[in-house]
């Protein structure tokens, strides 16, 4: 049992971070039906710039972290501008190649400045208090950083969820998510929004990016498996929802705890890929998800 | 009247997820007519067109074609049974050149497959033949010959829906169905299409097509049908259709109707 | 059929012709085997690209996971010859048919599906075959899915594996498949996968099934794959997982990216230019001790400014001419 | 008369001759550019001729995600050359290394060994360092005659089959067995083990042979569960291996996933004491693990600082001057290895048949090579038998561990 | 004299090859009540959607206010007064009803006189109010006409433009937003309307266009045109 519920709390450790990442994925689908790529390597690039800001920069880790989540947006906001804004009105297909190629410039700047092997400098530089263990009741074992991440998790994306419903650019992006013709029709800057998208979820990638690169390693391909995975979990929860995206990541993350401790460790990887090829084959709306037409 | 109908709608009705896009229509054309479907925006004539056709799937009704039932059938077999159709907003395959896209209209009328366009044997060379030169023929007959070689989506608006028509026209179909063909068009080039759709008939098709152009549909439809909010509200010949106050109702409003 | 004197008579046969003397040049070359081996990979690449091109380009379909495929061809003409000692006039067709026939039940649950969930599930597909290779050690007989000492073809009892062997064995195969490929493109076939590129009702309503002509298009497209594969087994040797990764698909997408998708000129092209290029950036790129990966960065430029400023590939400034 | 034009009414052949025209066409367009790349690459390819050399390449990871191993190996080989030329070189030429990266992975490989295949002045290859590199590049040595000696490669298969391919160090089925063994004899405390392997070739080769001696040494195999390089969050199956509650892991992959594993175990709250193969042995290791690497101990093919071994000391300064870093077990292999290679051209003569030759007739202690990593000679496979050492990490350290286990 | 709000000067548009506006020229008065009528495809959709900035002109210039609004966005072009009731009325289905109307208000910052505006439309139409938390697309048609309506009055407009606000519904609900319509328009809004329902419109404007074909054929006080043969010949083709 004990081992059971360990494995939840894995689970909702890494549901945590793919949720996060998610939500970036499936915002922009939702504004601009794109499935931007380059979100990965985003969450990736968090994790570097916090890495670069404490290593060069000797900034303290706070500082670190907030120049690392604001750089991120930026870079969020800038990808757009630059690389899709003007095919905007350019076939699908030529965005969605777009954003493939922008994902591959980005790991493979990173590789070029950072080389390809793993670092731990963000998990070295984490205060001592995060790597301490808590005994949570059931008998689970889970360090503070865990903890933090599933707390934190929750607090953003309740966060988002408050700013999406309440505020006045949530509802520009909900505005332009439903009928970008209306709403530009009722004054909303359409472009400033898609980039106001951007730059929200650029953050919470950013965000995801430093817990990994504390948990874990920090390395040019974090983005693209991560990334993939929490695209899954995107698509799990019907890509454009972002309620589905917090819960398609949580379900992927103990999906994929619970397959690798259950079933086979070697296909842990595929368990996302599996789901994600169901879910759109036969419920392409998502757990969440309303039946709508065909993606075009 | 003895003949039978060749489109035989019987209580057709189409909702979407609630709305009533049609709601129990019956509807017939003869063979050899140039019938017409006409009614105020939104009134379900392209539905109508897109379940003939087989774009969409009716929710209940009857649709027979030659006596055969087609209710349901998918849009590519309609086309193989003889029933072609121009679209209201021009869909032309806009990337090919003018010939192609004709050539496109005569994939009903060949067999060819796989071994015979990797091996270009003597059946394909021939059919490939008969294709171009039945192409050519049905650009001629919508003087659009001297285009052959241009890109389909570089000719002008009245060109375009010619093209359309003449590709729908090298489906080889005993029915054609124009969506709107004059929207867009000057009195001249709607002149020119109301002689265009008698040469149609004249070549033993029938003609059905969905019209806002009153002129045109009054000098060449022999019936005409109405629909309005999803239901046949009149049919009949011009002159009837065109006293009959329900559809100067539709039309004009209700107190033009009640002046007249 | 055709008479030797007539292809040697055109210009173009010409070229075909000097293509078959360049062994001959390498062999006095210091490098020649090298330079053999760059082009042979070149051409095997320029096979690659035009199979993705028949779902890519000319049915409109964006395939990320067209190294499924490459990966079904190698495998199965890899385990034929080295495990159970087939030889690979037999492998290779066989290898076609079982690409052509998993590119048909990929295809099958796929075909409602456009734009981007298509290019997902493809992704998803291919994806899912390197973890199999990788992890079913009972399937391929070797861990990451190796496979060792897969022999060369024979010929009248010779061993084709000599570097200019391969560079004809590859030419030829390339040129059939061309002829096959240009042939299905200027056909009614072709001109079905066009208009479903288009408008898929527009064509469904000129009597097109699109059902049928997609799955043939997928069918086809992943045998060329296959094949591709089969060669690439017996190139290499020896094959692994880590061979068909999914940045192989995305590198052979921008090979006709780059060359213009939907056109045959445009596939060969670009693969030509990247399958070559690629080589050359490795080299230098290490001259600059920067990692060999990073030529990546390149072909994702490479992605990101055709999309902007060439849309239609780097011969053609406007959109497709006949 | 432009109908004429259009409808292809030319007899068969014609249109014949137009499909080839067509498809010519195309095949020139592309074929033209992919000549001037290879023309311009050619160009690149052809070193200006120098002073007379003699030239080996080295080939390795020398980027990538292990390139860590690269760094170190292309070091100990630019040691060694930087000796011997200061000595006045090989019968007065000098030596010249030509690295090159395979990134370790196998497909890179078979195009580097191409590469230096097809240059005829390049005489042997020390390399490749992954086992899947060396397995690539082996038939392509093979069918071109020229030697491999790999001074990284583990796996069983590497040598066989080939005759130009050797290593000199031991294979994963004697490590396997060997730290099993060790494990029984020296480690008493330990009964039940647990094996946490990568998923590829080199841990799966590793954990099978391991999985078995430990067995037939009366150990418990009580959880047996695999990594992907790809993920780097290995809880799920650590908390798998925590219930089995073992009280030995033994790690079967490479030390930057090693280090992770380490410290999440840590996190984790395992206890049990780790056990790692030759993969990890990197002063990377510690670098990712940093506390978390306290206690590990490590089957390794050589350890610097060995009491006897003076040359090993000697270059152990010399590395550490030269480079500013302590040299690991992969720069003395490859010194060794640049070492044999040399020795074989001064005894036999400057030709790729001549290394052969030499390689091929070690055959035995007498005949052996002496190097720093000990004495080197060959079965009929090329595969040699050297001994296993183990190293400990203690405060942070690489020691030796304080029992050796030499049989 | 009531000077001029919307000035239209030569305007050309066109989607890709195709013309759908051809040199179109108008005027609207200050709080005057104007009509645009034509059949399908005749090119009234796309005027809306220049004066909105939607669309840009090939050709032509558009005067607001004595401003050319060359250059100027739409959401300046909000800012400015000019508010677009969509032919479809594309509401937000999935937000409320509030929701939707607070996005009318999307460019204004008081937000005291958001909330007496708020009011005023539900005054205006009170069967928004009672759903207020209710989806924009569980509306029927002919409360979504009256919530895109209520929402363009929410950026208080100096021009209303109305797309088609029949389309679709039952003649008894036609009548009532017409009459909302009227009100709106008395009380200080200038409104341009595009109608099929030629009678509708022509009843109760002042002032009339008629489209055909990108152009503007016909035009005149709509009480005059309301009895003009050539529109009864337009429609029913008499």
């Amino acid at each position: 049992m004990t081992l059971f519920l360990e494995q939840i709390v894995n689970g909702l450790v890494l549901g945590g971070i793919y949720a996060l990442i998610a939500v970036g994925y499936t915002m922009v689908y939702g504004v601009i039906q794109l499935i931007n790529f380059a979100h990965g390597e985003i969450f990736m690039f968090g994790a570097y710039f916090t890495f670069l800001c404490l290593a060069v920069l000797k900034f303290p880790l706070w500082l670190a972290v907030l120049a690392s989540i604001l750089l991120c947006a930026l870079m969020g906001v800038v990808i757009d501008l630059i690389a899709y804004r003007p095919l905007r009105n350019a076939p699908r297909l030529s965005a969605l190649i777009t954003a493939i190629g922008i994902s591959l410039i980005l790991q493979n700047l990173a590789r070029m400045i950072w080389g390809a092997e793993p670092r731990r400098d963000l998990a070295n530089a984490k205060s001592a208090f995060l790597s301490q263990t808590v005994i949570i009741p059931g008998g689970a074992q889970l360090s503070y950083l865990d903890l933090s991440i599933i707390i934190l998790a929750i607090l953003l994306m309740v966060g988002l969820n408050r700013l999406i419903s309440l505020t006045r650019i949530g509802k520009a992006m909900r505005a332009c998510a439903q009928d970008k013709m209306a709403a530009s029709l009722m004054g909303i800057d359409t472009n400033r929004v898609i980039g106001a998208t951007f730059a929200i979820g650029s953050a919470l990638g950013a965000v995801a990016g430093i817990m990994v690169g504390m948990r874990e390693t920090i390395e040019p391909t974090m983005g693209y498996y991560k990334g993939v995975a929490a695209f899954a979990a995107a698509v799990l929860g019907g890509i454009g929802n972002i309620t589905g995206a917090m819960l398609g990541g949580v379900v992927l993350g103990i999906a994929e705890v619970l397959g690798a401790g259950y079933i086979s460790s070697g296909y842990r990887v595929a368990i996302s890929y599996i789901l994600m090829i169901l879910v759109i084959v036969f419920r392409p709306a998502g757990l969440l998800g309303r039946a709508s037409a065909k993606r075009a | 009247m003895d003949i039978d109908p060749l489109l035989e709608i019987t209580g057709l009705t189409k909702n979407f997820g609630g709305v009533v896009a049609l709601a129990q229509v019956d509807l017939r054309v003869m063979p050899g007519q140039i019938a017409s479907l006409i009614g105020p925006n939104g009134a379900g004539k392209t539905t109508l067109f897109n379940c003939v056709t087989g774009l969409m799937a009716p929710t209940t009704g009857k649709i027979s074609f030659q006596q055969q039932d087609i209710f349901g059938t998918s849009a590519h077999q309609v086309a193989m049974n003889g029933i072609a159709r121009t679209f209201q907003n021009i869909r032309l395959f806009s990337e090919m050149t003018v010939l192609d896209n004709v050539r496109i209209g005569c994939h009903t009328q060949s067999r060819g497959y796989l071994w015979a366009a990797i091996s270009r044997n003597r059946a394909y060379r021939e059919e490939e033949l008969q294709i171009t030169t039945d192409a050519q023929e049905l650009l001629q007959f919508v003087n659009l010959e001297n285009f052959a070689t241009q890109i389909a989506g570089n000719l002008s608006y009245g060109d375009q829906r010619r093209l359309e028509i003449a590709r729908a026209l090298a489906t080889n179909p005993k029915l054609l169905l124009l969506d709107e063909p004059a929207a867009g068009m000057n009195p001249q080039e709607t002149n020119d299409l109301i002689a265009l759709i008698r040469s149609i008939r004249e070549r033993n098709i029938t003609v059905f097509l969905i019209e806002h152009d009153m002129k045109l549909v009054m000098r060449i439809s022999e019936w005409i049908t109405v629909l309005n909010y999803g239901q046949k509200i009149s049919q009949g010949p011009p002159e009837v259709v065109q006293s009959d106050p329900r559809v100067i109702e539709a039309y004009l409003g209700q107190s033009a109707g009640s002046n007249h | 059929m055709i008479s030797m004197s007539s292809i040697l008579s055109s210009r173009s046969g010409l070229i075909l012709f000097f293509l078959c003397l360049v062994p001959l040049a390498t062999a006095y070359l210091d490098q020649g085997d090298y330079l053999l081996r760059i082009c042979s990979t070149a051409y095997l690449y320029m096979l690659l690209a035009l199979g993705l091109n028949v779902v890519t380009g000319f049915t409109g379909l964006l395939d990320l996971g067209y190294v499924g495929f490459y990966l079904i061809g190698g495998y199965t003409a890899g385990l034929l010859m080295a495990r159970l000692g087939w030889s690979y006039w037999a492998a290779l067709p066989v290898a076609a048919i079982h690409g052509g026939l998993w590119g048909l039940l990929r295809g099958a649950p796929t075909l409602r599906l456009t734009g981007d969930y298509f290019a997902i599930v493809t992704f998803g597909f291919s994806e899912l075959l390197f973890r199999i290779v990788k992890n079913e050690e009972w399937l391929i007989g070797g861990p990451n899915g190796f496979v060792n000492d897969i022999p060369a073809p024979t010929l009248f009892g010779y061993e084709l594996w000599q570097y200019w062997q391969q560079y004809y064995h590859i030419l030829i195969l390339l040129i059939l498949t061309l002829l096959v490929v240009y042939r299905l493109h200027n056909s009614r076939i072709g001109r079905a996968w066009q208009a479903i590129s288009q408008d898929e009702e527009a064509a469904q309503t000129m009597g097109i099934n699109l059902h049928e002509y997609k799955s043939l298009a997928f069918a086809i497209s992943a045998a060329i794959g296959a094949i591709g594969g089969a060669f690439f087994a017996q190139f290499q040797v020896n094959i692994s997982a880590g061979v068909f990764e999914f940045w192989e698909s995305i590198l052979i997408l921008c090979m006709i990216v780059l060359g213009g998708i939907g056109t045959l000129k445009g596939a060969l092209i670009g693969a030509a230019i990247l399958g070559s290029l690629g080589e050359v950036l490795r080299i230098s790129l290490s001259w600059m001790r920067l990692p060999a990966d990073s030529r990546y960065l390149i072909f994702g430029a490479i992605l990101v400014m055709m999309m902007r400023f060439r849309p239609a590939g780097i011969l053609r400034s406007t959109q497709k001419s006949p | 008369m432009k109908q004429q034009t259009l409808i292809e009414t030319a007899p068969y052949r014609a249109l014949c001759r137009l499909e080839i025209g067509h498809i010519c066409s195309a095949l020139r367009s592309s074929l033209v550019l992919l000549l001037i790349f290879s023309a311009a690459f050619l160009l690149t390819a052809q070193e200006a001729e120098a002073a007379k050399t003699i030239k080996v390449a080295v080939a390795g990871p020398f980027t990538g995600s292990v390139a860590a191993f690269g760094e170190m190996i292309k070091k100990g080989a630019q040691l060694r050359a930087k000796e011997i030329n200061g000595n006045g070189g090989i019968n007065s030429k000098e030596l010249e290394l030509i690295f090159e990266d395979d990134t370790g992975k196998d497909k890179e490989a078979s195009l580097v060994a191409t590469r230096i295949a097809s240059n005829k002045k390049i005489l042997a290859v020390v390399g490749h360092f992954n086992s899947s590199c060396s397995l690539a590049g082996k038939p392509i040595y093979k069918r071109n005659r020229i030697v491999e000696l790999s001074p990284g490669s583990t796996n069983v298969n590497v040598c066989k089959g080939s005759d130009y391919t050797f290593r000199n160090l031991y294979r994963d089925d004697f490590q396997g067995s060997f730290s099993a063994k060790y494990i029984k004899g020296v480690l008493t405390d330990v009964k039940t083990v647990a094996v946490f392997f990568d998923n590829d070739d080199y841990g799966r080769g590793l954990r099978d042979s391991f999985k078995q001696s430990a067995e037939k040494a009366g150990l418990a195999i009580v959880a047996d569960e695999a990594y992907d390089r790809d993920t780097t969050d290995y809880k799920a199956q650590l908390t798998k291996i925590k219930s089995a509650s073992p009280d030995l892991i033994f790690i079967a992959g490479l030390y930057s996933q090693a280090g992770l594993i380490l410290s999440q175990a840590r996190e984790s709250g395992i206890t049990a004491q780790f056990f790692g193969a030759d993969g990890v042995d990197s002063p990377k290791l510690l670098e990712i693990a940093g506390e978390a690497a306290n206690g590990i101990y490590i089957t390794t093919p050589f350890i610097f600082g060995l009491e006897g071994n003076e040359e090993a000391q000697r270059v152990a300064i010399a590395f550490e001057q030269e480079f500013g870093k302590a040299p690991d077990t992969w720069a003395a292999l490859t010194y060794d290895a640049v070492g044999m290679i040399v020795e074989a051209i001064e005894k036999r003569g400057e030709s790729r048949k001549a290394i052969r030759d030499h390689l091929g007739s070690l055959t035995s202690p007498e005949k052996g090579y002496q190097g720093i990593t000990g004495l080197t000679y060959f079965d009929e496979n090329g595969d040699c038998l050297k001994p296993a050492y183990v190293k400990q990490v203690v405060n942070g350290k690489f020691v030796a561990a304080k029992v050796q286990f030499l049989d | 004299m009531k000077e001029p709000v919307l000035v239209l000067d030569q305007v050309h548009a066109s989607y890709g090859n195709i013309k759908a506006v051809k040199g179109i020229s108008l005027t609207i008065k200050s709080d005057e009540m104007a009509c645009l009528i034509g059949a399908n495809g005749a090119g009234k959709s796309t005027t809306l959607m220049l004066i909105s900035g939607i669309l840009k002109p090939q050709q032509g210039t558009i005067w607001f206010q004595g401003q050319s609004l060359e250059g100027v966005t739409s959401e300046k072009r909000v800012q400015m007064g000019i508010s677009q009731v969509p032919e479809g009325r594309h509401i937000f289905p999935e937000m409320t009803v509030l929701e939707n109307l607070e996005l009318g208000a999307y460019r204004r910052r008081d937000k005291i006189e958001i909330k007496q505006d708020l009011e005023q439309t539900f005054t205006l139409f009170p069967q928004l109010k009672e759903r207020g938390q209710q989806r924009g697309g569980t509306l029927s048609g002919g409360e979504q006409q009256m919530l895109a309506i209520g929402r363009a009055m929410m950026s208080r407009p100096k021009l209303l433009l109305l797309d088609e606000p029949s389309l679709g519904l039952a003649p008894l609900i036609v009548e009532q937003i017409f009459e909302i319509i009227q009100q709106i328009n008395q009380v200080g809004t200038t409104v341009l309307l595009v109608e099929q329902n030629a009678h509708l419109a022509l009843m109760v404007t002042d002032h009339g266009y008629v489209m055909e074909t990108g152009k503007i054929t016909i035009e005149g006080e709509s009480k005059e045109l309301i009895a003009d043969q050539r529109i009864r010949e337009a429609y029913l083709g008499e």
